[in-house]
């Protein structure tokens, strides 16, 4: 399942409402991405994700998809937050689930690698010398690379 | 067709969305993004460099030389930054 | 931090704990370990787990430490339960914290293989046709051998 | 010197710990589980074949090979599977 949302989640409740009443889950894999304030002088004062509604939905969809024909999951959740944040808010969570930890462990990061590098959002650091757009990293290609 | 623009690319161009009827010469996404950049200096300032900008067809990502029709949805924006 | 106990856990409260207040956090991978009914026939009624008090504590100081020296984390949580569990319960939480997502998932993942492998405790299973004890699994082995 | 034993190898032996005084040939853990299997039918079923069983010495992972004194804390167990 897949959700694009404005308000925040709760971690262990979208775990729970995965899990609950479930006897055949061995492994539960959860990632949540935060905004970090590198603090590097120039402090972080808050972060604006845009999206391109529709595509963005699409995307998680079809990376959801890709993941559940490449590992024998038994669920996925991929929540991934738009709008205004601020350093130490949530943006994104992944979390899977399986029979055994490697098959969780390896789409959750497959998941992210992917994300990070096809779904449709942007990041807008307001930090206190002004605004900036976050430039993509060439290690996220990297790591979205070994998956091909 | 419709365009649409994202981040530093809707930025630069100065809207989110417009309806263009490019002339049949416009055959790809590239040909697309060249000929937007003889609209103005915003167009070329986003557009011009095409190694810093990605293009979506309907909703799908795609090359700058994949095909371009009437009926189609076109995006351009700057690699993502999501997750 | 490592906790050895009979009670349950909540994920997302043990997250919540190790997150709250702090913005130099960019990823937080957790693993949930849960009793799993495979239900090939002989149903699973329940599943014991032994420790070795002193030990468990130890060889869990040591591994989160190990972890801690291979990646550059901001925090770690193990919490391991003992005594009697019912399919779906929860055995093991694994909480890691970190800037960057790779470090936060390889860190996970190497405490995981680690415990399986070192942490001194035994499952015994109950099942409709009787108790047995668990073997452990040569997977395993290899899982953790792949850190040294 | 402390002997605790755990899981499958508890259940053979009957018990779940005791104090042992071995004769001074017992220099490795691996003399002492020989030593221990002359002592019956739950000893011997239990540490006979130690390729299925483990031992930590003063709760630290240990090899057969290592050496065992009157002070040290010696534990027997199957392979771990905890997790």
């Amino acid at each position: 399942m897949i959700r694009v949302q404005r308000q925040d989640f709760d971690v262990g409740t979208e775990i729970e409402a995965l899990t609950r009443g479930r006897t055949d889950v061995g492994a539960v894999v959860s990632f949540t991405g935060q905004v970090r304030d590198d603090a590097e002088g120039d402090r972080l004062k808050s972060m604006t994700l845009e999206h391109f509604p529709g595509m963005t939905e699409r995307e998680l969809m079809r990376v959801e998809e890709e993941a559940r024909v490449r590992w024998p999951l038994l669920d996925v959740l991929i929540v991934h937050r738009h709008g205004e944040l601020l350093p130490g808010d949530r943006i994104v969570l992944v979390a899977t689930l399986s029979h055994h930890r490697s098959d969780a462990f390896e789409a959750a990061l497959f998941l992210m690698d992917y994300l990070k590098t096809r779904a449709p959002f942007w990041k807008r650091e307001l930090r206190e010398s002004g605004e900036r757009w976050v430039e993509a990293r060439g290690s996220d290609d990297e790591a979205a690379a070994r998956w091909r | 067709m419709k365009l649409l623009y994202f981040a530093w690319v809707r930025q630069k161009i100065g809207r989110s969305e417009e309806v263009v009827d490019p002339p049949a010469n416009v055959r790809t996404a590239g040909d697309l993004a060249a000929w937007l950049v003889l609209r103005g200096e915003g167009y070329a300032d986003a557009l011009a460099d095409l190694k810093r900008v990605r293009v979506a067809i309907n909703q799908e990502h795609a090359s700058f030389a994949a095909p371009v029709g009437a009926g189609d949805e076109v995006a351009f924006f700057p690699p993502v930054t999501g997750g």
